[in-house]
């Protein structure tokens, strides 16, 4: 990989965004059978894959809290999901990760329902091309969701950043290794951010801006987990309206791909912003 | 959530349908589950597959590096095989090193491939003694729907057959063509059977795994011979049992592998 | 020895402070504590700071050696960020390998002075994609008084200014006169503030940490620029104390930077 | 080590066995004073210790069983033991090695009348050549018996390999490393299998009569540490008619060498078979 | 640093010191706020802190004693103490510095009052120069008496050493490093050894004459740390003569330096002896 | 298996022969037990040896490669000791990794041979600041029977004494002939004494460890100067019981010596 001569070409980037503009999101959720919960991603070239075990008894015993659920976040990577293959098992990046992550999804769960219980949330990265904690923090959003945990809401994160001098969002790999700046965000329903990194540089009032930037993209993707969750939601009512076909005792998962193009086009409006 | 009475009400439940003839999703006994490969799923891999094996889900990716040689196989390339039950997949799965299951796994992944000599290892020399391919062989278990050996097995082949040498990208091919592929010589395939009561049944589900006995892990290869073999498990085999699970074996590899080579 | 009743009992006195624009200490909400720096403490490292931000205490060592770059910037220093929260630092730190706290202090300063190019890394290479100086940041945390973030990040500043590259040690330098000092382009600044109820306060206590919700750190640079954010704690944030914390985090590092050039 | 030009000349191998031979087998009993049980084997260029302590109580406690003695097997290579020195601790071949040992053992051990107890077996080898699970299960089983712990039978090991294409008992090492197959086998005094592995290539024909000549090879084995057992049983008879030697509050353990050559013979009467 | 041609000149070592000499020692009581107990001491030019917490409940509980208090001592050289940078965590050097220094204190604490707790002293050297496991006894051993734990008395160590063939007390860096000899030794006040080791070259008469000398050294290092602990205690009296400048709830910390020249006079008069 | 109530009265009744000046065994106080050393049992290292001190049984092996000096002594060879307490050996061993009595106990062999420069380094060197001979020093404890120290101590030197630089295998030697044995210039001996209640007494059992209160060992060269000293437990000694046992060390070590040198 090496850098392009310049990220923005006539107000297109790299890839044919506006600056604006999301990559495309395809999500799918009770991809797994084991979990309580479970969603996979893709999100441009990103492959993300969230489970969620919960509420249950929490090992080892001296974790546990007598008034609240715990919210266990682990962020991995892949051995084979990066250019140079990495060393199984958590990094330093990993750990903060794991704990920005967690830190940005406990305020929408109801822990307070389920003292003593932990609420375990891995996500695997298959694929990585930029963004994976963002993308990480909405697959587990939309497992948490599918497990039937009490949430106030959903939370949505998404990433701006700055290439030739301009902002842009939800970053591709090129523009994150050379760009200016990266500022993953996440946000609640209701506008309150639950993540907020940055590096680089930014000006303050380019660092307004990107709040208002991020704020919007994490609204884009808020509409497609919900989808998402009803495209599923739908399926098990259906699936309910023929209980003849299903056995009773294991319910068989029928994969839902939300891939509709209504939401893609939905981005598109936004760029054009 | 597990639950001790639960488990014992599933338990009972699956040895009556046994005495029927019968397994709970209602194959044969000596049947596979339906089996999904998708190849070429990850970009950043040299190689990769994921596998729906029933609810077993899992991928397998191939990175290759150029690196060193072990001192004792100075022309030789390297395999490192490494299996992570990661705790997505189970309840019962935790994060962590990798314990005694993981590592069985793993070991009997890479002893099928290095002993079917399913890789010309020769080939993956650059400078004798100094310089060969190291392949690493990653296995990310998804899902434990049970038998994650023949799983594993399966998608690490499939991912090998896939799998190109990334000389251009560490400047060290011969031709300006594209990348050539991995040096494939043969195609190992796992078949693992369990003990139930006195029944052996193929494929095992993770249900049923629990209530199993042993297992026990036939590898075998394009020409019929054996490559490898694993008895997993705390109850004993009598030797009828090994024969038959052997001979059961060879003839489900065959489908697997003609179902493969058609990938 | 910590008591949850007497912790009780601490928060609740905190509380009603803040209802009446008090601070235990009796500071403003946007007031630092008193800070005592003194640089070159340390003669074995080749740069050094300790700091008192009120009660909190660490020491910033800076040891320089040569070393491999990394494969992707041949001809870059490389800096690596090491914070030890000792056991003597605090009732609930403990020994063993770093935990998330830790990393995620050590990877904040770190990204600070990385981001704003505070250390000019070419001029840290000595063979180009050989041999690079190898700058180690490690930060000994003595006494947790509250806010190690700010503490460890003017410790460090303050130390980077001071530090000299051992070139006569290792005989790698040009000229025969003294070892030159490390090439500083930026001095970054760390400012955190954190929420109480709805209230916002700069240099929080441990006391204060205990009880507040989040933590909103924000460094800047020379020129007003942003180098590096970090939201830390389970308590959301509004756009518009982002806002807020933001404007006060450029007129105390003002502050702060000019209190540095004088050291 | 260099591979030799030949495995079998005229029937014979390199060392001089015959291809159904065994290596010779020396068996102590009781070697170790603070162990419950423990025995040490010399198995050709082998060198290897068994110690087994238990049934004792569980640490750390959640380990523990309610209804049955849990077994814990620790294979253990000396640093010492091979051509270049091993790094202390446990590998990824050594855990695996403890695993199916330990496997190997279980099924002849009344485990369920210790419940919330575990049984102990320490194997370590202190010079390796080719083979070491094989009589590691040998010592642990005779290291079983010694240390009183209630048992089925005794377990018995060999491997079987193929050199030059032909099957031979009990490779040693210049057999193994450049040899086609190697496949050990642990077996109850009744027949039944209780470790099987193989590695190399082995049609389904040779991988059946590789089963039987194992099966002949732990019967020999059988035998000899049936004896080494009986010699120290007899020992312990002896000791207690001349009881004023003995001082009564630390019986000394007299070490038993099992060398007596009548079994090196009947060893070779197998061979010719 | 290279060896010097000699070590000692007309009686006078490198740095200026007589053989029977210790380095100037300044000790500060007091110094840490979480802690509750803690001492900095720069002895020559090391600089070592020691913390002391305690008696509290302990942590893991398996390590609990019914009867008594357990003592854990953790020795940790900063990463920037040394010329060449020290990884971070513990080596086998600081475990085996940690026992002995544990069991250096131990005979003088009154673990007995304190049942199923732990006292936990931590020593930090943030600059080492020969002699820092010495320092930090006599760190810990002011600080433990800052925390108000009951003891018998303070413990004080000292190291002797042997360059050019003759014996010096108190190493520095050079003399250690190129010396024949270095003995650390931890005294009580009643003179009972508590921690003795050596390692280089000495003669039984050497070895009987480095005792007599540390014991000297302890004796004069024993005046330092009492008169740091008085002055400590003055400092607390006169604070509270004066309560109304103190804020109630959190006293403040007034640092303590002793470095009177006095002791320093004292210590020469030793040396002429 | 160790019961409380057992050990009580154990203790008991040692303190009760050690009041009638007896040992539980019949020793003399100043008395070793019975020492027994096979050396050159371990083909496989180029030096070994087991010692059966008692009930004490372990065995040390010698291992050396080829490898890199440590940068401050560029033309030495290294000495690497490592000791296992094996879990086999007493029930109160753990596996895992070396806890601090394994680490003390290698450390203290470790200093006695390299104070007493056992081995001349300065001719384990091959190519000066480059590659020098590793000496490995394993020793692997299989029966605690007491006084590990001495046992190792002992079983070392006789190892090192047998042992031979595989010059022929790495194709490192100058001569044709048989390897050479490894420079030894001097033979130091550890002797352990221990304190019960006011008695000193040599070369301890376990169970009089037990009840010991504190170790001291004396290692001692073959001109009867002291390479090593360490006290290890916690009562304190007086300087006259070091005296004394600095003189039965001497005397004792002399004996050793003698034994030692007809092996």
């Amino acid at each position: 990989m090496t850098k392009p001569e310049s990220f923005i070409t006539n107000g297109i980037r790299i890839d044919g965004r506006k600056p604006e503009e999301i990559r495309p999101i395809t999500i799918e959720v009770g991809v797994l059978d084991r979990a309580d919960g479970s969603c996979y991603i893709e999100h441009g070239l990103n492959k993300v894959l969230a489970a969620v075990y919960g509420p249950r008894e929490v090992h080892p015993r001296h974790m546990q809290k007598p008034t609240t659920a715990i919210v266990r976040f682990r962020y991995n990577m892949a051995s084979f999901s990066v250019e140079e293959r990495k060393r199984p098992g958590p990094d330093r990046r990993s750990v903060e990760v794991s704990k920005v992550s967690r830190e940005a999804l406990e305020p929408v769960i109801f822990t307070e329902y389920f003292p003593k219980s932990s609420i375990d949330v891995f996500v695997e990265v298959l694929q990585a091309d930029a963004g994976t904690r963002t993308v990480g923090i909405n697959a587990a959003s939309v497992a948490l969701a599918d497990a039937g945990i009490p949430m106030r809401g959903l939370v949505s994160a998404c990433a701006v950043g700055k290439v030739d001098g301009e902002l842009v969002l939800d970053l591709m790999k090129e523009e994150d290794n050379y760009g200016e700046a990266d500022m993953p965000l996440a946000m609640t329903q209701t506008g309150e951010i639950t993540l907020l990194q940055m590096d680089g540089n930014l000006t303050p009032e380019e660092f307004e801006k990107a709040i208002e930037m991020a704020q919007e993209g994490c609204k884009r993707i808020y509409e497609i987990q919900r989808n998402a969750l009803i495209e599923r939601y739908k399926r098990d009512i259906e699936t309910e309206e023929e209980p003849l076909e299903t056995p009773e005792e294991e319910p068989v998962e029928v994969e839902t791909v939300v891939e509709n193009e209504a939401e893609e086009e939905t981005s598109e409006e936004v760029e054009s912003e | 959530m597990n639950d001790d009475v639960m488990n014992q009400l599933k338990k009972d439940y699956l040895y009556k349908l046994m005495l029927e003839n019968k397994r709970a999703d209602g194959r044969n006994f000596e049947e596979y589950r339906e089996i999904e490969i998708q190849t070429d799923i990850i970009d950043k891999a040299e190689g990769s597959a994921s596998i729906k094996l029933g609810n077993t889900y899992l991928v397998a990716g191939i990175k290759i590096q150029p690196g060193e040689p072990f001192p004792d196989t100075p022309d030789d390339g390297v395999i490192i095989t490494n299996i992570e039950l990661l705790p997505m997949a189970s309840p019962i799965f935790e994060a962590g090193p990798p314990r005694e299951d993981a590592v069985e796994l793993a070991r009997v992944i890479d002893r099928g491939i290095r002993e079917s000599k399913a890789i010309d290892l020769k080939q993956l020399c650059i400078t004798p003694g100094e310089k060969v391919w190291i392949i690493f062989i990653d296995i990310h278990v998804l899902n434990d729907g049970g038998n994650i050996m023949d799983a594993a097995s399966l998608a690490t082949t499939a991912a090998l057959l896939k799998t190109k040498i990334p000389e251009k990208q560490y400047q060290l091919g011969n031709n300006n063509n594209d990348d050539k592929r991995l040096p494939i010589r043969n195609i190992p395939i796992a078949t693992t059977a369990t003990t139930l009561e006195n029944t052996i049944i193929l494929d095992p589900t993770n249900d049923e795994e629990q209530i199993a006995g042993t297992k026990l892990t036939i590898i075998t290869n394009t020409n019929n011979t054996i490559s490898a073999i694993q008895k997993s498990g705390r109850e004993p085999l009598t030797p009828t049992q090994i024969q038959h699970i052997t001979t059961l074996a060879k003839e489900q590899s065959q489908k697997l592998r003609e179902k493969f080579l058609e990938v």
